[in-house]
């Protein structure tokens, strides 16, 4: 299925913008940071610590909803669906 | 009125639109770039998501603190020390409502508009809020 | 700047010359007249008093806020609904100081500098905050 | 003694803007309010009640310097004291 990926702020200067994957079906969110994290080395070490947990200043959303990288990880993903990855929010 | 834009901030056109013969009070933020040792800041942002939770948080200080006018500009792209990089304006029928709803906005938007700001110096650059990866 | 001035307020004028590199934030409270039934007020000052007690009040926001800069104009004379009774720009480093000195000083305004509203309508007038003699 | 006496607000209405008093020395705020109110009854009428006492929204000013009429009515003049008479402020 296809899933569109969505960068800022520093994950964009490692990621790009917006790139498009493709994943098997029922994959979730933590499969889609885990194939990033293969592909993007500097994506593994700047999302992830070395015990291999996603560290706490990355912030997801799901179809421009927040979740909690602490609950939400495993929940499947759907055809189409976006996910945003983004360090803290610093606007104003 | 909600925005975001890459082109600079006009303070007097949201106050403009802010004003009515209901208002006695208009209060109004302005987050501007201040000289912390660099050049120059970039402002990013989620554009879509941004947008949806600038309504959702106008909407609720509108009703919250009642107010007449609730405008929210921010700004996109490169900005220089001094530049405008927010602008709120809030309209009340009295001073503690339209105080109380900028507020509000300012710190809403700061924990879930989804925006980001880069500092850029001569010699390095550094997302704000951010420890270093 | 303090002033008190029978001239329309000018907020831009006062925006710019609260404008600093060391500004992080700038906070303005207007006051407009507001449609009470109404058609226009009038405003008078005890000038001088009034001059110096703005001026008093300045300052101690300035101290204790760590303000960069506070304007106040308030005006005199006729106003008709719609138009600015009084201005106050205050900028800092960062916006709790910004906030927190614009709003001591509308509230130490109110209680302390001699100035008056009269509201006049078709039938009648009354000076503001004074029970009927 | 020369004492000048402003009004504003709605004294300033009974008694105008500015006036010059001539006073005999060591007269107080008291001597002179009531010169005041015995030469303009509605005056009288607007800052004393019928007991005689000054209203509680009438407010007084020597030399741009608040002054409190329940203790300082006592106050000797001196010439050319300013003073100022006005109701509760309404600015902003």
């Amino acid at each position: 299925m296809r899933i569109m990926v969505l960068a800022f702020a520093s994950f964009r200067e490692i990621l790009g913008k917006e790139r498009v994957l493709f994943l098997k079906e029922s994959a979730t969110v933590s499969d889609l940071l885990e194939e990033l994290a293969a592909a993007r080395p500097a994506f593994k070490e700047a999302a992830f610590d070395d015990t291999g947990t996603l560290r706490d200043y990355v912030l997801l959303m799901v179809n421009r909803k927040r979740i909690d990288p602490t609950q939400d990880l495993s929940r499947p993903l759907q055809e189409g669906d976006e996910l945003a990855i983004f360090p803290p929010l610093a606007g104003g | 009125m909600i925005q975001i834009t890459e082109t600079e901030i006009s303070l007097d056109e949201m106050i403009k639109r802010a004003r009515s013969k209901d208002a006695g009070a208009m209060v109004t933020f302005l987050g501007t770039v201040r000289d912390d040792g660099m050049e120059r800041i970039e402002v990013e942002a989620f554009r879509e998501a941004a947008l949806m939770e600038l309504e959702a948080i106008q909407e609720e200080a509108m009703s919250r603190f009642h107010l007449i006018a609730a405008e929210v500009v921010h700004r996109t792209g490169t900005l220089a020390v001094g530049e405008s990089i927010l602008a709120i304006v809030c309209s009340a029928a009295h001073r503690e409502e339209a105080f109380s709803g900028c507020r509000y906005i300012i710190e809403e938007l700061k924990k879930r508009a989804p925006l980001w700001k880069k500092e850029l110096g001569e010699k390095c650059e550094r997302w704000v809020g951010q420890t270093s990866t």
